[in-house]
């Protein structure tokens, strides 16, 4: 079983926080997250986080909506009810165009969205584990998620070593599933 | 088309026959092919009538629904009556059509040889007055209402107790009912002392008198205006308002079409002092004043006599000014004519002089044929007043002539009427007279009546009921019978009457079937006459003459006043069809108003609108071109007190301007007295710019240049044909495809067709102060433009443009409703699906043409939010709702609505052809404008029919469409107006051209 | 990066022997081409004042696209710009080359322009006259010219002047000319294309052409930016363009391709919409007989370069971009061709033959080999520009 | 990341990342000042105002407004197009400026946006009011029915249904995505309360991971990517409403880009308007500098002088086209009965942003906040030129009206002010008026306490 304790490192700027990252990568510890106030330019690289397919999801959403929505004014104009409106073939392309581009933007925006707040765990109503207040604020936050006890005093140091202003052992009261 | 299944047991049976429930008729094997949607209609039909029938406004009496149904009433299906319209001015012969039991639209009756259909505004608005609540209902005596029993026993009382020393008089207007007239004998038989005195609303005693003097007879003779190649007329206002303006613009206008190969045109002269509707169709216009029309007609006349080497008369003045038209009267000959509006003696004399000197009498004009219209004499009017002033009248009947608004000096009359001891008014109206007699006997409407009427001699037609009596009213013959004491309904009596009296005279009446009963289908009757024919027998006219040539001539400002052609003498001045018609000429309605031109206008500091008083008459001013500049014009008819629904008075009554003394009336006058208010009063106009700027819009040319090459004036139209491109290709039209043709050379500008259009699809009228507001909503409106060389007011010229909506094949506004509300329909139809409308009016924008409207508030009920009806002239009562058309539907408030090419009498008559297995033949679908049409003006048709006329008229060089570079593909063509004129007329219009 | 691994990356560009080679065969077969077509081909005048109409433009165009390009990235300020900039410059620079190139037509104006025709003029083209006539044509296209040739000269002059003089002030100075070449472009650029291109179809209007036609010249022009820089990468220089730099004209054919798009239907869908022929004449004489090459523009103007750059990858990748820089100036080759052909010489005489290609062949390796003349000339990149070192320290958003 | 000198900094003051937080997020952590009541109050009663006469316009039909059978439109589409261009500003400044990597728009995006969201539904307003029947606003829907009636897809009104809702719904999204991190920062300084648990519920638990951080940049760049588009289009599809008639003035092929420059240009002059404003009373001088005032402003030449060079381009065409209608729709425009409105137009929109050529009024508040309400009143003239002088005279001279609103349509477009500050009010109130996370992104780049200030020359 594993355990759900953290310890977390404060550090009050971003440049320094690069910097422990690496250290603590360094000596082989696996941070599980770091909490930063605004999206810190480079960390992303540090923690090797992989490229997000959103863009992926947002280009297949917006195929599907302009698709769709091509397809349904078509539809609509040439088999569902052909109407005669000034004279226009019933199969009027350029009068369909923008519906499928809005519809595809629509279409689009609307799965990046929502492809986000659930991959990313966010909604409302959804309570995430906050392990310090401050750090949407002005503070930087190294997380490293404690899997066998017997290390926790060792990361203690570490993070200690590397600059943090507070180190602390955090035991969450939830299941973080998300962070 | 999909069949839906509308219960589970159609679903387990199949779908059923929809047609089940139809009538036999339409279970005929072809209406087993019929739609759906057909099945929708017949059901919405019988449903509708149903509710029509059960809301039906007469009492019930008895509640059994009839048991066999009378062969001629199918709900739904609408019948015809022939009928007369004749309410004091000209007569029209007319068929009713009614449907369950409502008289609901007039049309012109097709066999009349007079007006082979044709209809005026005032023809087709007339139904109105039917409806009308402010009619009286009931006899009454003192304004207390009493039975008719009492009223009748009463009146014969008090006219068998009158003295002998008393006169009794029967004040009517011109009666032309030869029933009615044998009453009027009978009643001057009973009562020796009774005298009938005849009262018009407008006065032709002059010419009356003239032919009195000529022929010995006062006569009117008939006017052939299709027989004329030259026609010069002195304010004649023969198209619009004068004699029979209906017959005479059907008879003018067979000389002004150049269908059929036609290559000639009859050229129209016209003197005048202000703009008239017919001085706007004439090839050429002379701009006099009314103080020197006599002069003129004097001038001619020595002009005729001079070339012909006749003696002349005292000099005119204006020998020279008429020299060329002279001289064009005498290459004419007899087939020239020459009329004048005037009402003196002399200056008809003159003219009849004239047209005597050229032939036309016994060629253009018959003097054995007489116009029964109008048969007043201005001085027996005054005698009237003057015996009834000394007290020498003991009774005043007033039959159909309301005095106290028509005589020329009403103001003296109501003093005079005060020494009548008996005063009676028969009426339909609740006129001004009523309120100034003891006893009001209600007259019923002429669609409630039973009569007759021969308004040229030896044409007859009758006059029958559509409608039992919405009020407690009889129809004048009854009252007239009752009077009598004679026990006999009108009905038998006009029957026995025309049996024994007129039938026995007819020339075509077929003794094998009863006369009586085909002459009442039909309508009409022509009568041989016995009459000797006459012929002219005095032509001195020295002394004419010299009366004319020593009137004086005026420096100043003159008024004249003339009947506007939707309102004419008033008589229907409370019927809001007529008053929201715009005048042809000015576009102005709801208002008098003093008409000046702009050279006056400038030289007064004049604007539009500002309120002048002439002797105490404050109306705003409008400024017209083609007035004389120092003529001031002013319609008749207005500023009637009667009361109804809406006791608003509108404009303003400016006959006491115009009241003389022993010489009869005149309808012009010297302006002594003109002041300034300072005040403003904003006139409804419906048009307010009135130049082309320089657009070919209404196309035109003259006459020799249509003989060289007739697409003259409209060699746009090829060329823009040639250049049509298109980014995609025409739908195709595989069955009908509906187009209209309006000749402008035969659109005189009635407006006839505008009020048929109004009733016929229930469009609603707004009010004055809507129209203000540019809310009008008329589906077709005769639009008025005036051409000009800069700075030559001489040279202005009229041009007018029937526009309804083009039923364009590329619709702009088709394209950009965003929900459907308006597609083309497979027939070329440009259509609107009311319910589907909400209202953005991108349409109405998008229109090129503007002839969509929109309703802007809930002007006829039909809206579900209470109390937000906008509906100032009372059209919404429960009444006046009678009178839709249950075929069109009503619009509501906040939808977009415009001609449909009246696509339920399309569809009427579709559905007739194909119960009948027959093809639709060309010509059976007429649509409401074209049917009122007196000139017939307008064509429909199939233009995938190759035989149609429409399929010809597409052939035709004069065709172009409105806009046509637009490439809207309208449905509706124009036919090139040509002019009689010498001159080149299409200075290269400014347009383009492209390689 | 360090300043002296910048040196290295930036070296200065020396026009290699083979070059010359390269471009006089290219010169030479175009030239033959060119001749062998014009007989073959059987060429009247309109046909051939036609391609020397389309050359001359597309040439200019991509000087004035390019010039535009530097003028507004430094008024606007942009950092990134300044990596390419020489580039831009060295194509700008060359705009005389396309003065000489399209002042010829003035000799093939009655072949071009029908209402050249004072004699034979209808009542619209009598309307136009003012503006429509020989005179006033030669002397706007003076103005243009010279206001072009004074102002990218000015450009390229001070740039060059920043090389060897440090002072922020040229480069106020720099930003001074780029605006008044915009301003004048603006407005020059649509007028020269009403006159040049549009009264071809002297009866024709659109108000969106000239800023129509400004878009297509301006995507061509990134196109060939990209273009000559890909190759001088290829040869070894330009080596301090990165990725970064790519993904941002990736993302700029990528943007403008749509931007010309969105203005081709913008005009298109209003013309269809409205149906009006004086209108749809243009494009029904665009259509009938040239079926294929109209819609074969819209998919190699935009779909493709739409579908070949959307993913940021693609972008990154020089030999990626090149490709489709080599699609889109094909592409915009095509767009002019399509603007002049229909209108000057008709459906029946116009075709892609063997004199088109040459000529356009010979043109373009004039072009090319004197920009690669005129990038010699100067280091590849301002090192005094403001922005220089800001150009080379950014990342795109992943 | 190097920067150049060049560049002036940002955030002026020497700011913390802490300071940054406080001082954006002071004024709504405080009770609101008289300022505040003062305005809601006021806006308050001019929605009411607007409320009323859009009753009226309900119950009584659009007779009650001064439209007739020639101007089918009037102020009612002049306010729509007005306040859908106003609506443009800030997904422009979001979105566009995002991908041109202008850092400055960091500290306007937030407002703009807000404003862009506000100005869109205020525009919604007038296409359903100015409806017939605006209770059957649902037939543009194409819904199923039994009839299988669906809508006509060729109207630009449907296309303009479409654009806006998509254009509202992706800007919502957009603002939103952009203000989770926010509201978490306004969450996480709240003590325990009501307030906590509702910045808590609208937070959607966003606690700054990396991940979270890494995936909301990229998701945002797409969203802009999507929504530079989409803001054209917007306009666009608006400009279509008029460009595909066949109304001389109307249908002409340069409204597309035409209206989207004249839609970012008034866009940008309220946000001016706005934030001149907003900077001085919420105390924001040092994250609204004067160096962010002259970005907009160069925005503002930019667009402006596209904008007079349509107008020209329009002209002259009308005239070298050669049809008499479009000739005189703009003979008609400058000298016709509404030559005042033309040139009220034209002084606003082109002559007066010409002014920001010189760098001193480029830079001085009292000037900009000036010229941006005179563009503000240019570009509403600007439609109302285009639709009713168009309309009132258009190819039948008999058709030709006049047209001036009734007190109704005056006081629905006041409404509109009402409803706009109103919300804005709620806004500035409720939530952070500047990104407080972006501004802390760009602190060290752009911020005056980590580079010097710019040696640029400040004449």
């Amino acid at each position: 079983m594993k355990s759900n304790n953290y310890i977390t490192g404060l550090f009050w700027d971003d440049t320094e926080l690069i910097k422990a990252i690496k250290e603590i990568q360094d000596k082989g510890i696996a941070i599980f997250d770091v909490r930063t106030p605004f999206p810190v330019h480079g960390l992303d690289d540090v923690l090797k986080l992989k490229r997000s397919r959103l863009p992926r999801l947002g280009f297949v959403a917006g195929a599907i909506g302009g698709i769709l929505a091509f397809w349904f004014q078509s539809w609509v104009f040439t088999t569902s009810w052909p109407l005669n409106f000034g004279g226009k073939p019933f199969f009027s392309v350029p009068s369909f165009i923008p519906v499928t581009f809005e519809m595809t933007v629509l279409f689009a925006a609307i799965s990046l969205v929502v492809g986000f707040l659930i991959k990313s765990g966010l909604g409302p109503g959804a309570e995430n584990i906050i392990f310090d207040e401050r750090t949407t604020d002005d503070a930087f936050l190294i997380v490293v998620k404690i899997t066998d006890n017997s290390q926790s005093d060792n990361i203690f140091e570490v993070l200690t070593s590397v600059g943090a202003s507070e180190v602390k052992h955090v035991e969450p009261t939830k299941t973080d599933t998300h962070a | 088309m999909k069949k839906y299944w509308k219960s589970i047991e159609e679903y387990e049976d199949g779908v059923k026959d929809d047609h089940a429930h139809l009538p036999n008729k339409i279970q005929a094997s072809e209406a087993l092919k019929a739609s759906r949607r057909d099945f929708l209609k017949y059901f919405g039909f019988s449903v509708a009538s149903a509710a029509v029938l059960a809301s039906c406004e007469r009492p019930v009496k008895k509640a059994i629904p009839l048991l066999i149904q009378p062969e001629e009433i199918r709900p739904g299906i609408a019948s015809y009556y022939a009928s007369t319209f004749y309410v004091g001015s000209e007569a029209v012969p007319i068929l009713v059509k009614v449907r369950d039991g409502r008289p609901i639209k007039i049309e012109g009756n097709e066999s009349s040889v007079m007006t082979r259909g044709g209809t005026s505004a005032q023809v087709q608005a007339s139904l109105l007055g039917l409806y009308d609540e402010s009619r009286p209902k009931n006899p009454s005596f003192n304004k207390e209402e009493i039975t008719w029993d009492k009223a009748n026993a009463d009146v014969k009382e008090a006219l068998d107790n009158l003295p002998a020393d008393k006169t009794m008089v029967l004040l009517t207007a011109t009666v032309i009912s030869p029933s009615q007239k044998a009453l009027i004998q009978k009643l001057k038989t009973k009562y020796p002392n009774l005298k009938q005195v005849t009262l018009d609303p407008y006065s032709y005693s002059g010419l009356r008198e003239a032919y009195s003097d000529i022929v010995g007879e006062a006569i009117i003779p008939t006017f052939r205006f299709d027989k004329a190649e030259l026609i010069v007329s002195f304010g004649a206002d023969f198209l619009g308002t004068w004699l029979l303006p209906t017959v005479f613009t059907h008879q003018y206008v067979q000389n002004r079409k150049l269908d059929n190969g036609q290559k000639k045109l009859s050229k129209h002269i016209h003197f005048e002092g202000f703009m008239s509707l017919t001085g706007s169709n004439a090839d050429e216009r002379f701009v006099i004043k009314p103080s020197e029309e006599g002069k003129y007609v004097l001038s001619l006349y020595n002009e005729v006599a001079k070339s012909q080497g006749l003696p002349t008369l005292d000099k005119g003045g204006f020998e020279s000014a008429v020299k060329e038209v002279a001289q064009q009267l005498l290459n004419a000959k007899s087939a020239s004519l020459v009329v004048s509006g005037s009402n003196d003696k002399n200056v008809q004399l003159l003219v009849a002089g004239i047209n005597t000197m050229l032939g036309a009498h016994g060629s253009t004009i018959d003097l054995n044929q007489d116009i029964n219209l109008y048969q007043g004499n201005d001085s027996a009017l005054e005698q009237l007043l003057q015996s009834c002033k000394q007290g020498s009248v003991g009774a005043l009947i007033c039959l159909e002539s309301n005095p106290a608004y028509n005589m020329p000096d009403a103001g003296s009359f109501k003093e005079a009427i005060e020494k009548v001891g008996l005063t009676v008014n028969i009426t339909a109206q609740n006129d001004e007279t009523s309120s100034l007699c003891k006893y009001v006997l209600p007259a019923s409407h002429f669609l409630e009546s039973w009569g007759d009427a021969e308004a040229v001699s030896g044409m007859l037609s009758l006059t029958q009921p559509v409608i039992r009596p919405i009020y407690n009213t009889r129809d004048v013959n009854q009252i007239l019978l009752n009077l009598l004491g004679e026990d006999i309904s009108s009905y038998d009596y006009l029957h026995q009457h025309w049996q024994k009296n007129i039938i026995p005279q007819s020339t075509d009446s077929n003794p094998f079937i009863s006369a009586w009963k085909v002459t009442l289908s039909a309508g009409l009757l022509s009568v041989t006459m016995d009459k000797k024919p006459k012929s002219i027998l005095n032509t001195n006219l020295s002394s004419a003459a010299s009366k004319v040539s020593s009137d004086k001539n005026t420096d100043g400002l003159e008024l004249i006043a003339y009947q506007s052609v939707p309102v004419g003498d008033g008589k229907m001045a409370n019927n809001p069809w007529l008053q929201e018609l715009p005048d042809p000429v000015s576009r102005v309605c709801w208002d008098n108003y003093f008409s000046v031109s702009p050279t006056l206008a400038d030289e007064k500091g004049w604007k539009q609108g500002d309120v002048i008083s002439i002797s105490n008459i404050e109306l705003p001013v409008f400024v017209q071109p083609g007035n004389h500049h120092q003529v001031i014009s002013v319609a008749l008819g207005y500023g009637r007190t009667m009361e109804g629904p809406k006791p608003e008075v509108i404009g303003k009554d400016v006959k006491p301007l115009f009241v003389s003394k022993g010489t009869g009336v005149k309808y012009h006058t010297a302006i002594a007295d003109i002041k300034n208010t300072g005040r403003t009063y904003e006139l409804a106009t419906t048009q307010s710019h009135h130049s082309m700027e320089g657009r070919a819009i209404v196309r035109e040319t003259s006459l020799s240049e249509y003989l060289k090459d007739p697409a003259s004036g409209n060699e746009m139209h090829a060329e823009i044909e040639k250049l049509h491109t298109s980014l995609y290709d025409k739908h195709e039209y595989k069955g009908h495809h509906w187009a209209m043709f309006i000749d402008l050379n035969s659109c005189t500008g009635c407006n006839a067709c505008v009020v048929a259009c109004n009733v016929e699809n229930n469009v609603p009228v707004v009010g004055r102060n809507e129209v203000r507001r540019s809310h009008e909503m008329h589906w077709l409106r005769i639009d008025r433009y005036y051409t000009q060389a800069p700075n030559d007011p001489s040279s202005l010229r009229v041009v007018r443009q029937p526009v309804m909506c083009q039923h364009c094949d590329n619709a702009p506004c088709e394209n950009v409703c965003p929900v459907a509300a308006t597609t083309h329909s497979s027939e070329g139809i440009n259509q609107m699906a009311y319910n589907r409308c909400i209202g953005t009016r991108y349409c109405n924008n998008n229109c090129p043409y503007k002839v969509r409207r929109f309703n802007w508030y809930d002007y006829n009920g039909a809206d579900s939010i209470p109390y937000n009806r906008k509906d100032p002239a009372g059209m919404s009562t429960d009444l006046k709702r009678l009178v839709l058309n249950p075929d069109v539907t009503v619009r509501a408030k906040g939808v977009i609505e415009k001609c449909s090419f009246c696509i339920q009498r399309i569809q009427e008559k579709k559905l007739d052809a194909k119960t009948a297995g027959e093809p639709l033949r060309d010509g059976a679908i007429q649509t409401a404008c074209q049917q009122g049409c007196p000139a017939k003006a307008i064509t429909f048709g199939d233009m995938n029919d190759e035989k149609s006329v429409v399929s010809k008229m597409m052939k035709d060089p004069r065709r172009y469409h409105l806009l046509e570079e637009l490439h809207t593909l309208p449905s509706v063509a124009y036919l090139t107006k040509v002019r009689n004129i010498e001159e080149k007329l299409n200075a290269e219009p400014e347009h383009k051209t492209h390689s | 990066m360090h300043n002296a691994s910048i040196k290295e990356f930036t070296k200065d560009f020396i026009f290699p022997k083979k070059g010359t080679t390269v471009f006089t065969i290219a010169l030479v077969i175009g030239f033959l081409m060119t001749v062998v077509g014009y007989f073959v081909g059987g060429i009247d005048g309109h046909r051939f004042w036609a391609n020397i109409l389309l050359n001359g433009f597309l040439i200019i165009g991509l000087s004035l696209g390019a010039g535009f390009f530097v003028a507004v990235h430094l008024i606007a300020e942009s950092g990134w710009q300044t990596s390419v900039q020489r580039i831009g410059e060295a194509m700008a620079s060359r705009i005389w080359l396309g003065a000489l190139m399209i002042i010829p037509i003035i000799l093939g104006v009655h072949s071009l322009y029908h209402w050249s025709h004072t004699e034979e003029l209808d009542a619209l083209l009598k309307m136009k006259e003012p503006y429509l006539n020989l005179p006033f044509f030669v002397i706007r296209m003076l103005v243009y010219l010279g206001g072009w040739i004074f102002l990218l000269s000015k450009i390229r002059q001070v740039s060059l002047m920043s090389d060897t003089n440090p002072d922020i002030k040229l480069f106020y100075r720099l930003r001074t000319y780029s605006a008044i070449f915009v301003v004048f472009f603006a407005i020059t650029s649509s007028t020269a294309s009403w006159d040049w291109l549009m009264s071809i179809d002297a009866h024709w209007f659109s108000t969106l052409y000239g800023w129509y036609t400004f878009s297509g010249l301006f995507v061509n022009s990134i196109a060939v930016i990209i273009i000559f820089l890909v190759v001088l990468q290829k040869i070894g220089y330009m080596q301090h363009v990165n990725n970064e730099h790519m993904h941002d004209l990736g993302k700029y054919l990528f943007g403008f391709s749509i931007f010309w798009a969105y203005l081709w239907i913008s005009q298109y869908l209003l013309i269809w919409y409205a149906n009006i022929p004086e209108e749809t004449t243009y494009f029904v004489t665009r259509i009938k007989g040239f079926e294929t090459l109209f819609y074969v523009n819209l998919i190699i103007c935009f779909v493709a370069p739409f579908f070949a750059l959307m993913s940021r990858g693609n972008k990154r990748k020089s030999d990626w971009l090149l490709y489709v820089s080599i699609v889109v100036f094909m592409g915009h080759w095509i767009d002019t061709y399509l603007a002049i052909m229909p209108g000057a010489v008709g459906a029946e005489h116009a075709h892609i033959g063997l004199f088109e290609i040459g000529m356009t062949v010979m043109y373009v390796s004039v072009f090319a080999w004197l920009v690669f003349k005129e990038i010699a000339k100067a280091k590849l990149v301002p090192e005094n520009h403001p922005f220089y070192k800001e150009s080379f320290d950014y990342e795109n958003i992943k | 990341m190097y920067i150049s000198p060049l560049r002036e900094p940002l955030v002026t003051g020497a700011k913390s990342y802490k300071q940054v937080t406080d001082d954006i997020l002071n004024p709504m952590e405080g009770k609101p000042g008289k300022f505040w009541y003062a305005g809601i109050t006021l806006a308050l009663i001019a929605l009411g105002l607007g409320g009323f006469a859009m009753y009226i316009t309900v119950w009584e039909g659009i007779g009650s407004w001064n439209l007739n059978k020639t101007v089918g439109w009037g102020w009612d589409i002049t306010n729509f197009v007005w306040w859908v261009g106003i609506g443009h500003a800030g997904t422009f400044i979001s979105a566009i400026l995002l991908l041109f990597r202008q850092k400055w728009r960091t500290s306007i995006n937030r407002s703009a946006e807000a404003m862009t969201i506000i100005a869109v539904m205020c525009a919604g307003l007038f296409p359903i009011i100015h409806m017939g029947r605006p209770a059957l606003a649902f037939f543009v829907l194409p819904y199923p029915n039994t009839r299988e009636l669906w809508v006509n897809f060729n109207s630009p009104l449907f296309w303009d249904v479409i654009a806006i809702t998509t254009y509202l719904t992706v800007s919502v999204l957009f603002w939103y995505m952009g203000l989770i991190p926010d509201i978490a920062t306004v969450r996480d300084r709240m003590k325990k309360g009501i307030g906590k648990k509702i910045y808590g519920l609208l937070s959607f638990g966003w606690t700054g991971s990396a991940r979270h951080w890494s995936r909301h940049e990229s998701m945002s760049l797409i969203l802009a990517g999507l929504a530079a588009p989409l803001v054209l289009s917007v306009h666009t599809i608006v400009s279509m409403d008029f460009a595909t008639s066949v109304i001389p003035g109307w249908h002409t092929t340069i409204f597309p880009p035409y209206f989207v420059a004249g839609a970012v240009f008034s866009g940008f002059a309220m946000v001016l308007t706005l934030m001149i404003i907003t900077r001085k009373a919420l105390n924001l001088q040092n994250y609204i500098t004067v160096g962010h005032v002259e970005s907009m402003n160069k925005v503002i030449i930019a667009t402006g002088s596209i904008v007079g060079i349509a107008y020209i381009t329009e002209f002259f065409m009308a005239w070298y086209s050669g049809s008499v209608y479009e000739q005189y729709a703009f003979v008609n425009r400058a000298f016709g009965p509404y030559w005042w409105a033309y040139w009220i137009m034209m002084t606003c929109n082109v002559i007066t942003p010409q002014l920001f050529w010189f760098k001193k009024i480029r830079r001085n508040l009292a000037a900009t906040f000036v010229i941006s309400i005179f563009i503000n009143i240019g570009m509403w003239f600007e439609r109302f030129v285009i639709i009713v002088t168009s309309l009132h005279r258009d190819f039948l001279p008999s058709s030709w009206v006049m047209y001036a609103p009734s007190w109704v349509e005056v006081s629905i477009f006041i409404g509109t002010f009402g409803l706009f500050f109103t919300l804005f009010f709620l806004f500035i109130r409720f939530f952070p008026v500047i990104a407080v996370a972006e501004i802390k992104t760009v602190l060290k780049s752009s911020g005056e306490k980590f580079i010097k200030k710019g040696d640029r020359d400040e004449k």
